[in-house]
């Protein structure tokens, strides 16, 4: 009896407690989905998450198939190899809706098999860049026109006198072209604009009253920043998130152009670099193009969502 | 070829080939699919519509015979070579880059020059020559010069220059030009018959080659002003630049974009007129007989392609990417110059570490590299399969050529092929292992190993080892590099391979994304090995990164990498195995020092070091090559180096405008440019 | 008229001075913490040990760290760059000649991108909700999602090989050489500055539009821009003249941002181009290893950057009336 | 003849889908000279009223219907005596009547924009945020003129604007100035000098002290008055103060959810009171006649106007309702015939009238509404 009513207690603070917040989320995703856009970034974000989650279900082949050969480990004839890549084909020589790339392997293979390797980048690179950004960002604005402040800034300027692309080839030649350390090097020059954002935020957001009462009333700074400050910048570092993932892909698209992929990873910035290193980026659009519009619709879709979320977000939208 | 230098050609994509330079790439040609060169194709008899076929043989390609009288030569025209990366600068003594190599190299000569056919030694701007007091420590060479050169600034070309230039780059200790003050003491007019002597710095089997053809003529008229050579820049000193005797003016230099190199007329160029040309069996004596080249730098390879399949550039250097081979054999207009490989591609094994300081071991793991996946189905039949560590374009000290084979054939050439189960691409793990676990090694002796027949060496020579090294035995795997693809795993004298070694052998390589063929070719080699039971792990890595951690540091268990511009006359090998070229031979400041010798071959794993010293020695040409070809072929049995492959040399050309290309020489794009560009010559 | 003081100027520069500086340092230890050196590249079978070895005495290759470190910082003071090892030209040489036709691109594609970008965001911005606004800015957002050098491959595949307009490789025709009149040299460049243009263009005037579009709408909010539309001003004079203009001080705070962003495109951009600027000597210069070379790129960008950077606190102030830098 | 006659003007938001009515029905007319009020609890309607009057309503909000009969026109349909042109006013397709008025309510986007601040000006709400910072306040003044006089010259225009500014107390020389080096009676002085420049008709003021300290205040509200008289302007003031109302105007519009609930001369309206949310009102502001020692405000809060029902506006908050109230709101009812216990509609749009159907019981409310209590007990019945 006791435990049930306790339990029943529980169930109700903890329904008062949630009640709230799930009822904000319910408002936000009802306002979130009266935007087209972000549905769109959702449903094309889904769509991929299920092709890294179940890549067999929606692929003909895995990467290890090879047309004419399939997966036997046998040797194609002259005539065959010489017809490499295939444009598009269905059963007759061999199924491969988008075509196959120099060496036999299907082009929609690829492209289910390394949706997975992209949300890896984007998400990791872009969570890590908050995970950077988002702090300094809060202690500099927090801490605005102090030394501490100024220390940050100016780490930042020294940043962005660095250009982006150069530096993040000399990082991942120092430390060796792997998928983690491309995601390391894209993070370390990308959480610069987090950093700047969410300082601004922060200064406007000290200078409203509440801050200032909750000073005056005493509460330490761990305690304004924790309970007052960062709530209020959270949903802004989502918005950044997204984009920060968007960008990540799009880097790590063009260090693949610059030779810099990491060749273990089957990845769409790979598959366009190949196309280049086999030199057919002019004679077979059905290699070329999918990769790209691939890496564009991700990208998009992250940006969809990102924006779509800054307007739920936004108080001034209220 | 000595003078006309290979080097490095620059950064980015072809990366690969710093150290194997310029030189992809072999020789000969046969106009592929061209049109205007029909009436004389000798090497493709089934027709151009064969050519595929054609190129998947690995039967030797001759040069043509040429007949034509260049009188009826039309002359005039421009040539337009495409690159992907730009020169450097028009300094002929500083420069380093192939790129700018290839519009200066029109603009100097040399004392002698080498038949770019057969590799003699022949008359240029010296007429003949002797050597005297062989036997000293120092020889001498006396030598008569030409007295009817003219340097393209119009000024007469002197004895006092030919003296002066080697004066200048002996005493400047010019860097890049190193072969003249390493081989050459003194250059001085002779008080007796002859017009010169030349004094050599110690006794040098190629004298002729090294010595007298090292030098390139600098005119003493405008060197002689120049205070400071690393920062002197003859095209902000002169508007056509450098003065030479050569047939080219270098007339635009514009290093991020162009340069042009505009012709002499023929009546102030004898040179290409010389007897020993007009008689030569397949060169055109009267050249150049174009007006002009232009030289257009591209940012990538992709677009320098591009470039000359939409007809923007007559021809590019290097070879045809082999993906656009057949696309180029399809189109009207376009034809290719076939040619050899300056240099090969190579696994190399460090000697140095147990227990790949085995032959037998080295020998085992080559039979895993399939060679057909690589050279047919990867290549398409656009490379030959290495063997000897001598490119087939030189053939001269190849031991197959000198041992009265044919080049390129038989089966002691064929030793260490992939043993495959029939048509299958799977390795054949069975005798693959029972090679090892019976110690065997390929030694020279004929036999039956792992499955093939092999007839016996070719010069009698024998392995370091007949037997090998270590026990061999296949056992549980304990290695999870085999996981999921071999139950068992070698091990060495009783302990598995893994432990044995700390770790599964691995293999240094381009990233693939710069070759991902090779990527493939590479991945297809380790799974093999896996197979047998041999754990490997593949490491992609930076050529820069990569050659320093094997030049300078011998850390590594294996890499992949290839050699442009080696000799014709086999001294390259002395660098490669000998071992005072590794790192060893240094002692205290090994760290700081650039050992050619990566392998550690003579110093461990076997060694070769007396054939070579035996050969390089020697002056007589014949007895230098049989020598030459005997190390090679003790060092083929010994394996430091696993030669992968000769590219065969697609010299992209627009047939539809040109014609007169010398085919089937070495690397007609670069080391032999100034042959081709003075045969060249606008179709009718 | 001037509202920034000359002492704050003064400060501002020796904080940027200082802040290339430390550049400079993270640069020199970037670039010597990675493996290998550019001598590797210059080797050929032909040469002699003593030669390899004397190659990096000449290259200063043998000298210890530090003292590298000191000549490459002071070496730099005095606009002494050095020689390229790859190049075997000085570097200065090399940067004069390649600087200007980066800026040329470089500076074209900012005009582009900051006359674009503040448009659509302004008209986007008072637009805001509409039909209008949400097609044009998810349109714009795909565009933003391209890479860029694939983009310019279908540019140059279209206008280039298919319908042959423009052309894709260069700054002008190189052969024939033509007559360097005024007219020719500017249809020549024209000719071949199109395509790269627009390919770094397409891309990175959305990133000026990202920031234009939410600054216009706060200000469209704004009670001067009410006043503006009750004083029967048009509506294109209040959108231009009252709400645009106080739009873009944002803008302008974080057209650093955008400029960043600039670099990296025009980097990628000269290279699919063959444009042959200061980008497309960074990248092989980094990959080759060629020091001197490519530290020269990275100190002339973030010089780029930090001149921009000061710069933009001018344009901030003579946008901002309320800003006086240098008092209180 | 009056300036400006509004019939039965209804605005609408469009709210996703939803229409708010935030005013509906509203007549009411302005004569040359005179000042005429808008008064209510904030969200009442009274500022979109007065926006609307020259289309600067929010983009989502548009005129449901009614006219707005403005005396004057366009320039492009004057004559040289700048009287509607003859043509004009027989032509159909010209919302101009015979006797000279244009219906605002018709006109186009580009053509209101030539009646705004040329023949009404509108002070918004927080002047003091209306000049733009990035341009000299001069400037801006020279602005408005010449927008609507496009023949004076930039000179003309300038000391033009430098007299505006003197003439509200202004240093000319500070026409030299930006907004921000501006107190913040000065920038409001300096957007009403802005609003005389064109020698409007009309001027509408929303909330023209709010945010300003009493002294302030009071010079503004001072200086109205005397702009009025020199430049014998009308003015519209809207406000949710009923001292600055009682201060300035001459007739007074109460109005509650949308609708008019009282109007008529000031003095009328405010001492004979005759309605509850008048009352009500009246109670929660501090007057310095009535010394009362407590304020008593109506509780509640004013409806959402979102579809709203169909009886009395005021009926959740007034302690008079009976059922009546619930079935349709109320019209207005001559306050003098009621007086007498009549309930006449009233037709006199200057007259005081009130929209309650229990104006017959004055007496009864007005003495009840003083008292705390009979607020209070809303909040228990509801």
């Amino acid at each position: 009896m006791s435990t049930q009513s306790e339990s029943g207690f529980e169930l109700d603070t903890l329904r008062e407690r949630w009640g709230p917040r799930i009822e904000r989320f319910k408002r936000g995703w009802d306002r979130y989905t009266t935007h087209k856009m972000g549905v769109a970034g959702l449903a094309i974000l889904v769509l991929f998450t299920l092709w890294a989650l179940f890549p067999d279900v929606f692929a003909p082949h895995t990467p290890e198939w090879k047309a004419y050969i399939g997966y036997e480990n046998t040797r194609m004839s002259p005539e065959e190899v010489n017809s490499l890549p295939h444009p598009p084909a269905f059963g007759d020589p061999f199924f491969a809706p988008l075509g196959t790339n120099a060496s036999g392997q299907g082009i929609y293979s690829m492209l289910v098999y390394a949706a997975g390797s992209a949300l890896y980048i984007g998400l990791a690179a872009g969570l890590l860049s908050s995970l950077v950004g988002v702090p300094l960002g809060l202690i500099s604005g927090f801490y605005g026109d102090t030394w501490i402040d100024e220390t940050i800034q100016r780490i930042v300027d020294v940043m962005y006198g660095l250009p982006f692309l150069p530096f993040l080839i000399v990082l991942v030649a120092i430390r060796g072209v792997n998928t983690t350390n491309i995601i390391l090097g894209i993070a370390v020059t990308s959480w610069l604009n987090n950093c700047i954002l969410i300082r601004g935020e922060t200064l406007s957001l000290k200078e409203r009253a509440y801050i200032e009462s909750a000073q005056v009333a005493g509460a330490s700074d761990t305690r304004i920043v924790f309970r007052h400050i960062l709530p209020n910048v959270l949903p802004l570092a989502f918005v950044f998130l997204a984009q920060d993932a968007a960008a990540a892909i799009l880097a790590q698209a063009s260090l693949a152009y610059l030779g810099l992929a990491d060749f273990t990873a089957n990845s769409w910035g790979l598959m366009i670099q190949n196309v280049q290193a086999h030199n057919y980026i002019y004679n077979a659009p059905w290699w070329l193009i999918p990769p790209g519009l691939a890496i564009t619709a991700i990208a998009a879709a992250f940006y969809f969502i990102g924006f779509s979320m800054e307007d739920v977000t936004n108080p001034q939208k209220e | 070829m000595p003078h006309r230098r290979n080097r490095s050609d620059g950064a980015n994509e072809s990366r690969r080939k710093f150290l194997k330079a310029s030189g992809t790439g072999a020789v000969a040609l046969s106009l592929a699919g061209c049109s205007g060169g029909g009436d004389q194709d000798p090497t493709t008899t089934e027709g151009t519509g064969e050519e595929t076929e054609a190129d998947t043989t690995t039967e030797e390609e001759t040069v043509e015979k040429r007949t034509e009288d260049s009188d009826s030569i039309p002359r005039g025209g421009t040539l337009t070579y495409g690159m992907a990366q730009n020169p450097d600068t028009s300094n002929y003594l500083t420069s380093g880059s192939v790129y700018s190599a290839v519009a200066l190299n029109l603009i100097y000569d040399f004392g002698v020059e080498i038949d770019p056919v057969t590799y003699e030694i022949q008359p240029w701007v010296f007429t003949d020559w002797e050597l005297q007091n062989a036997d000293a420590d120092q020889p001498e060479i006396a030598f008569n010069v030409r007295d009817d050169l003219t340097w393209n600034d119009g000024e007469d070309f002197t004895i006092e220059d030919v003296i002066f230039s080697h004066d200048y780059i002996i005493e400047n200790e010019v860097g890049e030009w190193s072969s003249v003050w390493n081989n050459i003491e003194s250059v001085e007019e002779d008080s007796g018959d002859w017009d010169c002597r030349m004094t050599l710095t110690q006794q040098i089997g190629t004298w002729d080659s090294s010595a007298l053809g090292a030098c390139p003529m600098l005119p003493q008229h405008i060197w002689s002003e120049v205070d400071d050579f690393q920062s002197y820049d003859p095209m902000a000193e002169r508007e056509n630049g450098p003065v030479g005797t050569g047939p080219g003016v270098l007339t635009t230099f514009r290093p991020d974009t162009s340069m042009q190199i505009q012709f002499r007329d023929a009546e102030e160029y004898p040179l290409t007129d010389l007897d020993w040309v007009d008689e030569h069996d397949n060169l055109v004596a009267g050249g150049p007989f174009l007006d002009q080249v232009n030289f257009q730098i591209y940012g990538e390879t992709a677009a320098l392609t591009q470039a000359f399949m939409r007809g923007e550039v007559d021809t590019h250097y290097g070879s045809l990417d082999t993906d656009k081979i057949p696309e180029a054999q399809d189109t009207e207009g376009l034809g290719l110059v076939n040619g050899y490989d300056s240099g090969f591609s190579y696994a190399a094994f460090n000697c140095r570490r147990e227990p790949l300081d085995d032959v037998a071991l080295r020998q085992a793991i080559a039979f895993a590299w399939d060679d057909y996946y690589w050279t047919q189905q990867l290549q398409q039949g656009y490379v030959f399969d290495g063997d000897f560590a001598q490119s087939p374009g030189y053939s001269g000290v190849r031991p197959e050529s000198v041992f009265d084979g044919e080049l390129l054939e038989g089966a002691a050439a064929e030793a260490f092929k992939f043993r495959g189960q029939g048509d299958s691409a799977d390795p054949d793990v069975e005798s693959i292992r029972s090679f090892l676990e019976n110690g065997e090694v390929i030694d020279g002796s004929s036999g039956t190993f792992a499955g093939q027949d092999y007839p016996g060496s070719l010069s009698g020579v024998s392995a370091s080892q007949s037997e090998s090294k270590y026990n061999y035995t296949f056992d549980t795997a304990q290695s999870s590099n085999l996981d999921g693809v071999s139950d068992v795993e070698l091990y060495v004298d009783g302990e598995p391979l893994s432990e044995f070694k700390g770790g599964p052998i691995s293999i240094l390589m381009d990233p693939p994304g710069e070759n991902p063929k090779q990527g493939q070719a590479f991945e297809r080699w380790a799974e093999n090995l896996r197979k047998v039971g041999i754990p490997i792990k593949l490491e992609p890595t930076g050529f820069n990164t990569m050659s320093d951690m094997v030049y300078y540091n011998a850390d590594y268990d294996m890499y992949e990498m290839g050699w442009g511009g080696t000799n014709p006359f086999g001294t390259s090998i002395r660098s490669f195995f000998h071992s005072n070229f590794a790192k060893e031979a240094f002692g205290e400041n090994e760290g700081e020092q650039f050992a050619y010798n990566s392998t550690g071959y003579g110093v461990a794993g076997g060694s070769s070091d007396e054939l070579i010293m035996d050969a390089y020695g020697e002056m007589d040409p014949e007895t230098r090559n049989e020598k030459y070809a005997t190390a090679i072929e003790k060092v083929y049995l010994d394996m430091p180096y696993m030669v992968r492959d000769y590219d065969k040399q697609r010299w992209p050309m627009n047939t539809a405008d040109f014609t007169g290309a010398i085919a089937n020489i070495v690397d007609p794009a670069y080391a032999n440019w100034f042959w081709e560009a003075t045969h060249i010559h606008q179709t009718e | 008229m001037t509202r920034i003081s000359a002492r704050y100027l003064g400060k501002r520069i020796v904080v940027s001075y200082i802040t290339l500086l430390v550049i400079m340092t993270l640069l020199f230890a970037l670039l010597r913490s990675m493996p290998g050196t550019f001598i590797s590249s210059m080797i050929t079978p032909e040469m002699q040990p003593e030669q390899i070895q004397r190659m990096r005495e000449v290259w200063g290759l043998n000298e210890p760290l530090w003292k590298q470190y000191v000549n490459f910082m002071v070496n730099y003071q005095t606009g002494e760059f050095g020689m390229s090892p790859t190049n075997r030209v000085p570097v200065w040489d090399i940067m004069i000649r390649r600087l200007p036709r980066t800026l040329i691109l470089f500076g074209a594609a900012f005009i582009v991108a900051y006359i674009v970008g503040p448009l659509v965001g302004m008209y986007l911005g008072w637009l805001r909700g509409s039909r209008k606004d949400k097609s044009i800015f998810a349109s714009s957002l795909v565009m933003y999602s391209m890479p860029a050098f694939w983009l310019a491959w279908l540019f140059i595949w279209l206008f280039n090989y298919e319908l042959g307009w423009l052309e894709s490789t260069y700054m002008y025709h190189q052969f024939p050489q033509f007559e360097w009149t005024v007219v020719s040299t500017i249809t020549n460049v024209l000719h071949h500055i199109t395509l790269p243009l627009i390919s770094l263009a397409f891309v990175n005037w959305v990133g000026v539009m990202l920031v234009m579009r939410p600054s216009m709408n706060n200000v469209t909010e704004e009670d001067y821009v009410f006043l503006a539309q009750a004083k029967g001003l048009s509506e294109r004079t209040v959108m231009i003249k009252h709400a645009a203009r106080n739009a873009l001080i944002p803008v302008a705070t974080q057209a650093i941002v955008g400029l960043a962003f600039l670099i990296d495109g025009s980097i990628i951009i000269e290279q699919v181009f063959s444009w042959p600027g200061i980008g497309q000597l960074i990248v092989n210069a980094v990959i080759s290893k060629d020091y001197p070379v490519a530290q020269a790129s990275f100190f002339i960008l973030a010089v780029l950057v930090v001149v921009m950077r000061l710069l933009t606190d001018v344009v901030y102030t003579y946008l901002d009336p309320r800003i006086k830098f240098g008092e209180g | 003849m009056s300036l400006l006659e509004v019939n039965d003007l209804s605005i609408q938001y469009e709210v996703d889908d939803d229409e708010v009515h935030a005013v509906d029905g509203v007549d009411f007319s302005i004569d040359r000279g005179e000042t005429y009020g808008f008064v209510g609890e904030s969200g009442c309607g009274k500022t979109t009223l007065g926006k609307s009057l020259v289309h600067l309503l929010d983009s989502n909000g548009f005129i449901a219907d009614g006219e707005i009969w403005f005396d004057g026109t366009l320039p492009q349909w004057e004559n040289d005596r700048g009287e509607p042109r003859r043509d004009v006013i027989e032509n159909d397709q010209y919302p101009v009547r015979e006797d000279g008025k244009t219906d605002l309510a018709q006109l186009d986007n580009e053509q209101i924009r030539d009646v705004r601040w040329r023949n009404i000006a509108l002070i918004p709400q927080s002047a003091m945020n209306a000049l733009n910072p990035v341009y000299k306040v001069g400037d801006q003044i020279v602005e408005a003129i010449r927008r609507h006089e496009p023949n004076t010259s930039v000179e003309e225009a300038d000391t033009r604007a430098r007299d505006l500014l003197e003439r509200v107390g202004i240093d000319p020389d500070r026409a030299d100035d930006y907004a921000h080096q501006f107190s913040g009676g000065m920038k409001q002085r300096a957007v009403i000098a802005m609003a005389m420049a064109c020698n409007p008709d009309i001027l509408i003021a929303d909330e023209p002290t709010t945010a300003l300290d009493v002294i302030i205040q009071d010079r503004i509200l001072d200086e109205l008055d005397e702009l009025q008289e020199e430049f014998n302007v009308s003015i519209l003031v809207i406000s949710h103060d009923i001292s600055v109302m009682a201060e300035i105007c001459d007739q007074l519009a109460v109005m509650y959810g949308g609708k008019i609930m009282e109007s008529g001369p000031k003095a009328e309206v405010f001492q004979e009171s005759a309605n509850p949310y008048t009352l009500g009102l009246k109670n929660s502001f501090p007057t310095v006649k009535q010394e009362q020692s407590e304020l008593v405000s109506i509780p509640g809060s004013p409806p959402t106007l979102l579809d709203p029902d169909p009886g009395c506006r005021f009926v959740d908050r007034c302690p008079f309702a009976v059922d009546e109230c619930e079935s349709s709101h109320p019209p207005m009812y001559d306050v003098a015939d009621a007086e007498g216990g009549r309930r006449v509609e009233g037709d006199d749009e200057k007259s005081h009238r009130s929209a309650c159907y229990r104006v017959d019981d004055l007496e009864t409310m007005r003495t009840e509404a003083s008292k705390e209590e009979t607020w209070q007990a809303i909040t228990q019945n509801h």
